[in-house]
């Protein structure tokens, strides 16, 4: 499987993804520079997080603005998994892939540490290797992750069984609703605020982001055995 | 050449825990008056001469990038420079 | 030679003492006129002098304490003198790093001051060729009882934190200590580490005569004029009205330009890089010709600019944040140029290089300065400040060691952890991003902090330590335990002390007892360093750290960086398992 | 109860890196004729009934915590509210 990881003048987690695909993953990844037009030959993408344009303005605002946006939303429309990690979770929000908006941590203030989450729902394909309910340990880092949508947006996401990742136990940034982590309705665009790739390896964070690496493999591996 | 003077304000159901965080810290030292802060951004654009019509460039520029109507209300008002 | 209408004359600098505003001497002055072959300098150039010869650049008066230092050993191969120090890892890699203050700034405007301190030593590092990967502090304030004190202690975390997860750089590291010496001037001390492949290793030289000088990243603006000479002074409450000398840092133009000079050192093209940093265009300029026994000259009407009417007074002694000034051989600019490009950055020719050893500035066709380069840099005048043992010294020396009574020991311990010099620093490092680029290994909160080597089983330990307390009471002593206590760090972590940074904090040098502390705590780190095998490969210089005449304790901060040559050695502080036996080692 | 308006702005020669990333992205989007772009912050205020004289606390407030007068300007207006 070949996945893609776009970068954006001023991403900086571009390079955990790349080695979380690569070393931990085994799998094959390339960059993919935010001016380009096409995500052609790609099986995934993946939204890195960082400070695209500084985040200034607004996280993930001038990002939207960018060639690969238009390509970006093209292969989300094709059904293929794209995932929006952080400040790629803004960025997704932002171009309207995924419902709601990001503000501000209600603490005001950027943190970075280890927190819990449920998995929520573990069918879908970025969350087949988890158990139901499964408790996770993931990084978050972020500034603006409390994540906020109207209320008619959050029935709809509760009745479709969008909400694929809550913070467990203490939520860290105010989310409504302990959200961490939302799919679309098809169910192939995932955003979340923590960082699964940071979580790949033991040695620098824990590996139970892995899984969720790993779901999108198996799926993508199920429907080519099918065809 | 005109200025266009951008004010941009979270949504009236939104918290704004800034707002709330500076309005605590001003009751704190004196200012108990202040009844409600809310912190939008207010942007000060230059604009070029231009063919275009400048109301449909600026709500353009507001809808498209500068502001998200998600969360966000915006006016603007605009004078000759 | 012409100046700008507006602009003092010559003649007008020297009957009206102008210089002295800028921190020159009456002998200095003079110096400066000697240098320029007995003629007056103009505007500009008097501009040029002050600040390269202000203590903040030309350290003029703590050369002679530098000196003490050691610096080599096998494992340096760079020592001071360029914009970081560089020691070899083996397997053609190195690690790189240096320390550096932002103390003045900081006090006046605390989130832009320790952003911009941040953003200033990053550049250091990949001015060098080095690709930043940790960065490390080390802060002191007063105690956090009044709002101003709190206030500075708040702004300048979210300025670091702002400022480096930003960049995308993780922080990883730090000391912070509270005492009320600091209340009127904290102090703000930066270490970037990066790493750097042998082949890649740059130098700020302006070598070959006809290349060409490219200014690359953010314009030049009125921002920071006379910064430098700012951090030369003591801080008063006329300092808050030094407004200009206080800029804003954009983190995000740094990133693109780290990025961009990081595919730059790859090509032959490029002979020379340096950051624009304590006295911007003159600094680097004169610095990169003198070091390369050549000469700059450069037309301003080149340079871009920010702001309109600026005048070479003002452009040359601006210190806009973001910018580098790179030396690229004649005729293949257009590579360079495209690099920056891909990053939506200018790369534009401002200047070629000369035989002449001359600065020469060139403005709306004239000729506005014309200074030799070593004038400015290498043979900046240098003096011996006189010592004295303050009096306090034998005073406390008499007094017989105490042993503290404690009566509870649970109350004093309560106590203690409560202290908040003592109390956990996680407040603090919450907000830093300390693991993007996934390669921490040992997270804030241990001992030192270590980084994987990525694509090897080796590490790299960090800390930045100094106990102000001890180097008051006995500065060589404490400059001692200062060192030991970094390579403590060093060592629990599983690393072997490779070499040091430091960021020397003092008061003003010019009180003789001020100067027996830098002295006599120089002595102590020199001493510990040569024990530990662990030399100085660079480092800041940070005086006339006072308010109203009172100086803070002198704090000659240590950065030390370790190699842990296999990462199952790899120890962390907090207690595994209950049942486990606990040893006191030592005395 | 009076409602005070805010603006607050970076001083002239401060850089704005907000504003200058804003403005290049929205030339590269096809608003070329944006020359010049700064952006500031927009504060809404309600205070409530009070002895004290309306300009000064305002005032008063905005140097003493709503803005760092080192880099920053602020002009702000009153209504009745
Ligand atoms: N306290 C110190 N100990 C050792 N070296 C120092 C010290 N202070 C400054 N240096 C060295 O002197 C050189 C010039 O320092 P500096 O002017 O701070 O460099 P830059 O302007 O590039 O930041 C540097 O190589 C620095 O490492």
């Amino acid at each position: 499987m070949k996945f893609a990881v776009l970068v954006f003048p001023g991403s900086n987690c571009d390079i955990d993804m790349y080695h979380a695909i690569k070393d931990e993953l085994g799998e094959e990844v390339e960059y993919v520079w935010h001016t380009e037009t096409s995500l052609e030959g790609f099986d995934g993408a993946l939204v890195p997080g960082g400070f695209s344009y500084g985040d200034y303005l607004r996280c993930g605002a001038m990002a939207n603005q960018s060639n690969i946006m238009t390509a970006l939303k093209e292969f989300a429309a094709q059904g293929k998994p794209v995932l929006g990690v952080c400040n790629g979770f803004q960025i997704l929000t932002e171009a309207g892939l995924l419902p709601g908006a990001l503000l501000r941590n209600k603490n005001l203030k950027f943190m970075c540490r280890t927190v819990q989450l449920k998995v929520e729902n573990h069918n879908t394909l970025f969350t087949n290797q988890y158990e139901a309910n499964e408790v996770i340990n993931i990084p978050i880092a972020h500034g603006e992750g409390n994540y906020y949508c109207d209320e008619e947006t959050l029935a709809k996401l509760k009745a479709n069984n969008q909400v694929v990742f809550t913070y467990s136990g203490d939520n860290p940034n105010g989310s409504l609703a302990d959200i961490a982590g939302i799919v679309n309705e098809q169910g192939n665009v995932l955003g979340m605020m923590p960082h699964p790739e940071r979580a790949a390896n033991e040695i620098v964070g824990g590996a139970d982001g892995l899984k969720l690496f790993k779901s999108i493999v198996k799926q993508w591996g199920e429907q080519h055995v099918n065809k | 050449m005109k200025k266009v003077k951008i004010y941009v304000t979270l949504k009236e159901s939104i918290l704004d825990p800034q707002g709330s965080a500076v309005q605590g810290s001003l009751s704190k030292i004196g200012y108990e008056e202040v009844a409600d802060l809310r912190i939008g951004k207010y942007l000060e654009l230059t604009i070029g001469d231009t063919a275009r019509d400048i109301d449909t460039i600026v709500k353009e520029m507001c809808e498209k990038v500068l502001t998200n109507t998600v969360i966000e209300n915006y006016r603007y008002e605009v004078e000759e420079a | 030679m012409s100046t700008n209408n507006f602009e003092p004359t010559a003649e007008q600098i020297k009957e009206q003492r102008l210089y002295a505003d800028m921190g020159m001497t009456d002998a200095e002055y003079d110096l400066a006129v000697e240098k320029l072959g007995g003629r007056k300098p103009n505007w500009t150039e008097i501009g040029l002098f002050s600040v390269m010869w202000s203590e903040h650049c030309s350290y003029k008066k703590s050369k002679p304490v530098l000196r003490k230092f050691p610096t080599k050993g096998p494992q340096v191969l760079q020592g001071p003198g360029e914009g970081a120090g560089i020691v070899d890892i083996g397997d053609e890699q190195a690690v790189v790093f240096k320390m550096e203050s932002h103390n003045h700034p900081s006090a006046i405007e605390p989130y832009q001051g320790a952003a911009t301190g941040v953003g200033g030593i990053i550049r250091d590092v990949f001015s060098m060729g080095a690709r930043p990967i940790a960065m490390l502090n080390s802060l002191r304030f007063g105690e956090l009882k009044s709002a101003r004190g709190k206030y500075l202690f708040e702004e300048v975390v979210a300025g670091i934190a702002g400022y480096g997860n930003c960049i995308g750089i993780p922080t990883v590291g730090g000391e912070i200590q509270f005492d009320p010496c600091y209340e009127g001037n904290p102090l703000v001390n930066a270490m970037c580490v990066g790493l750097i492949d042998h082949k890649d290793i740059q130098k700020g030289v302006a070598a070959g005569v006809g290349n060409t000088v490219m200014y690359v990243g953010a314009k030049t603006g009125r921002d920071g004029i006379h910064g430098a000479t700012f951090s030369s002074e003591e801080l008063s409450e006329e300092a808050d009205e030094k407004r200009s000398a206080v800029q804003v840092g954009d983190p995000f133009m740094e990133k693109l330009l780290l990025e961009a000079c990081l595919e730059v050192v790859k090509s032959d093209a490029l002979v020379g890089i340096q950051d624009m940093g304590a006295a911007g265009l003159t600094s680097s300029s004169a610095e990169m010709a003198s070091k390369a026994g050549t000469g700059v000259e450069m037309n301003l009407d080149l340079v871009p600019q920010r702001e309109t009417n600026m005048t070479a007074y003002e452009m040359m002694l601006s210190e806009s944040q973001e910018r580098m000034l790179i030396v690229v051989k004649a005729g293949r600019e257009e590579e360079i140029k495209a690099i920056f490009e891909k990053y939506d950055l200018d790369a534009v020719a401002v200047g070629r290089v000369t035989d002449d050893k001359m600065l020469r500035l060139l403005h709306k066709g004239e000729v506005v300065a014309e200074v030799l380069a070593d004038a400015l840099a290498e043979d900046a005048p240098v003096y011996n400040m006189p010592d004295a043992e303050p009096a306090y010294f034998a005073e406390f020396q008499a007094i017989e060691n105490a042993e503290p009574v404690v009566t509870d020991y649970k109350e004093t311990l309560t106590a203690l952890l409560q202290a908040p010099t003592i109390a956990s620093k996680e407040w603090v490092y919450d907000q830093y991003d300390y693991q993007v680029r996934t390669n921490t290994v040992v997270a804030p909160g241990s001992d030192a902090a270590v980084l994987r080597v990525r694509g090897t089983n080796k590490g790299l330990a960090m800390t930045t330590d100094c106990n102000s307390r001890y180097i008051y009471l006995d500065p060589e002593t404490g400059g001692k335990i200062a060192v030991a206590e970094a390579a403590r760090n060093i060592v629990c972590s599983g690393g072997e002390p490779l070499a040091i940074t430091d960021c020397l904090n003092f008061g003003n040098p010019e009180k003789p007892e001020i100067f027996w502390q830098i002295q006599k705590s120089a002595d102590g780190i020199s001493a510990a360093c040569l024990a530990l095998n662990a030399p100085v490969i660079g480092g800041n210089v940070s005086m006339y750290n006072e308010r109203s005449g009172e100086a803070v304790y002198p704090t000659p901060t240590i950065g030390m960086v370790g190699l842990v040559k296999d990462l199952a050695h790899v120890t962390t502080q907090e207690v595994k398992a209950a049942g486990d036996y606990v040893y006191v080692i030592g005395e």
